[in-house]
């Protein structure tokens, strides 16, 4: 059974340590802090200038000059603090964010990816993601594994025009959890019930398998 | 101190010409400046040049201004929720530079500090980076990127004083600050004016020195894109 | 939210070694963290590289490290009112790299920021600009300098939090807000220690995210270099 | 009589204009402060981080926390502002401060500036100068004519270490006020009963003398 959207988000809240500071991008990246274990303590980095981005608010709280970078109404937290966006990418660029977390259109086996643009459909611009990818320490990419009609999007290479260059380290899809090493992805789990051998299948790149794959643990 | 008050928005929008570069301040809908985009709408000047992090949405905000066609070329990162905006751009009415959104800001910060070039890892090996310089620094790769500079420079903030000194509030201080230093004039619209003295000079988030032009906006909107809550 | 709090300059200062870079901030002898440097006085470290704007005087501040023969290279814009130091310098027993202010200013945040490189016309056609890459950009020559960055930094500030964000006070900020975004590991000492929550999010002069250890400091000297005041 | 060091930083003082930001130098620009006609309102920058320089404080009001670029206690005034040094050298470098009045050792014709380094004797930095002066819309310099020895400090060229290449707009001695033209150095006013002979002695640059010199009023 493939992992659903918050099925996804909760495994990738696994990968947050205690301590660490996360940028979430918009969509199922934002679920994650949904699913942030009792006792991690973690810091939500907004690019639009907040750190300490706290839950939404109640509806007798809502603050039009209180967003996030999806647009949505938030809040702050005790402790939180508000910047400018060149402040914010300075923090980013700067390697001060401890892991990023985004979805893709796509991902190289290099662990290229692609997530802005679709020429001549769609272009809606890079936002953040440019400068997420480039800098981030850590890169956690949320995606399906396959498009609508069956094909990969785990690619030996980027069809679409591409956002970063050899960043992604970790990608969790509906299917499976992988690795992005020197020699391919490396599958480290599997969704429950989905066999290696469909993976195989949905996986246009290079496919390591070694040992057994466990299923994945929610 | 010296008094940067004009009337009304029609003065300070003074001077406004056809086929300028203008910035304007805010994320989304987020901190726009709402009173000078509706007098650009009135005078209707054409052919500008707009630098801005979104273009609206297609009843508001800058997306007005694509409505009437006033807007030769956008200069922006994200452009999404603006269905007016993408038909333009996929027909080729209007001309549009993509920036990574770090770079959009450090171009503008850069433009007000003087610094006329600056190398960034955002976009190296994209589409971005064609044409531009790249350079290898500590085994990284990263792009050169150019100053932005504007004729006008039109910023919101929450509260203002006589002087120019500028406080934003919340998220809506996003791309305002860095703006205000890069416009050879720079309007500042305000929630609430005051005179000179009374905001904390160890709070200001703007010194009075970027703003040539100020007052007090009137009938803010403030929309919101994605109202999202929570039970209580 | 992540706590940064340490329960004194002992455990702030923890791995400081011989030979690494520090940055120090501070203006003259204002906005100095005068417990840390009284810290490393007693721990000892030698060989250091120090960036900071000024060198103290003889009797306060970095001057005492000088005086202590623990700094191998300073790394500053101005360094007046400082004898010893000026003996070292003329004999060769420090090394001294001066920096036009606004370029050492502009290296560390950029060291910060992530940005490798940049340029700035300060120094061009001067002894700053020897062996430095120059290039014009709009008819004006500029130099291209490189980022600053930092094994520790410490700054002073007015106001902490828990959480790690700061507050300055005054002029005392001066070069403490760049260089807290410099260091591998930034040690904030703060007059005044609160619980996170108790600072205004929209006020706030450094996020949190760069501070990895803060602690309230203690018996702050403030020194004053020149005393001057008018008849009331 | 050759002019004080109060009596030049009065006659920089005409050069005020209002609505001017400035920064001043320490030495004599800081004493043009004093000088700055009513009804003339202009925003003093002090470098180290503060826009809108008051007085001096009174006993009761001294803060070792606000002091000027010359470490001299000072005050705000109502709509001051105070920011970091990259901010302020921000601000100086992108050409938002009109006028910066600072003091010089040697002037070449051409309008270089040296005032930081004496080879050998002294090194005490240039602190902001080579900022400010490479950026600043408008320098006046505020100097002695003369080394102690008589030697002329308006050169063809500059001996000492310089500070900045042609930029040097005015020049006001204890002799002259001076402009810095593409042919040299022009002579505009003269101390009372200061002649242009005693001038031209003074001055190892081109100096240009067109039709009748005024004295300095003052």
């Amino acid at each position: 059974m493939a992992l659903d959207k918050n099925q996804i988000a909760k495994r990738i809240a696994q990968e947050v340590k205690n301590g660490m500071y996360v940028n979430l991008g918009i969509g199922i990246p934002t679920l994650v802090a949904n699913y942030i274990p009792h006792g991690i303590e973690v810091v939500l980095q907004s690019e639009n200038g907040l750190l300490g981005m706290g839950p939404f608010p109640t509806e007798d709280k809502v603050d039009a000059d209180l967003i996030n970078a999806g647009k949505q109404t938030i809040t702050t937290l005790p402790g939180s603090s508000i910047f400018s966006s060149s402040d914010s990418f300075g923090m980013i660029r700067g390697e001060h964010v401890d892991l990023t977390i985004l979805g893709a259109m796509e991902v190289s086996e290099e662990g290229d990816i692609a997530n802005w643009k679709i020429p001549g459909k769609m272009v809606k611009g890079m936002g953040g993601a440019m400068d997420l990818v480039a800098s981030a320490k850590n890169i956690i990419v949320a995606m399906q594994h396959t498009a609508r009609d069956g094909s990969s999007k785990l690619l030996k290479e980027c069809t679409l025009p591409i956002t970063g260059l050899k960043c992604v380290k970790k990608i969790v899809t509906d299917l499976a959890v992988l690795e992005v090493t020197d020699k391919g992805f490396k599958l480290l789990e599997r969704a429950p019930g989905v066999t290696v051998e469909d993976i195989q299948k949905a996986t246009e790149g290079t496919l390591i398998v070694e040992g057994d794959i466990p299923e994945v643990q929610l | 101190m010296i008094n940067k008050t004009v009337k009304n928005v029609q003065e300070a929008l003074q001077g406004v010409q056809d086929g300028m570069t203008l910035m304007l301040g805010g994320f989304g809908l987020c901190g726009i400046p709402e009173n000078c985009i509706q007098e650009l709408l009135r005078i209707g000047v054409k052919d500008l040049t707009c630098i801005s992090n979104n273009a609206g949405v297609d009843d508001f905000g800058i997306g007005l201004l694509l409505q009437k066609r006033q807007v030769k070329k956008m200069i922006a990162s994200y452009v999404g929720e603006n269905a007016e905006f993408e038909r333009q751009l996929l027909s080729g009415e209007l001309e549009v530079e993509l920036n990574p959104q770090g770079t959009l800001a450090e171009r503008i910060r850069a433009g007000g500090a003087g610094i006329p070039a600056f190398f960034t890892p955002a976009g190296y090996g994209t589409e971005v980076g064609e044409g531009k310089e790249s350079r290898e620094f500590n085994g990284k790769m990263y792009l050169m990127e150019s100053w932005l500079k504007a004729d006008f420079s039109f910023v919101k903030a929450w509260k203002g004083d006589t002087a120019g000194n500028l406080i934003y509030k919340g998220t809506a201080r996003n791309f305002n600050p860095m703006m205000a230093t890069a416009g050879k004039i720079t309007v500042a619209e305000v929630e609430e004016l005051v005179p000179a003295g009374e905001l904390d000079p160890n709070m200001i988030h703007t010194p009075g020195i970027f703003v040539q032009r100020i007052f007090q906006g009137e009938k803010y909107e403030k929309r919101i894109e994605q109202r999202t809550v929570r039970q209580a």
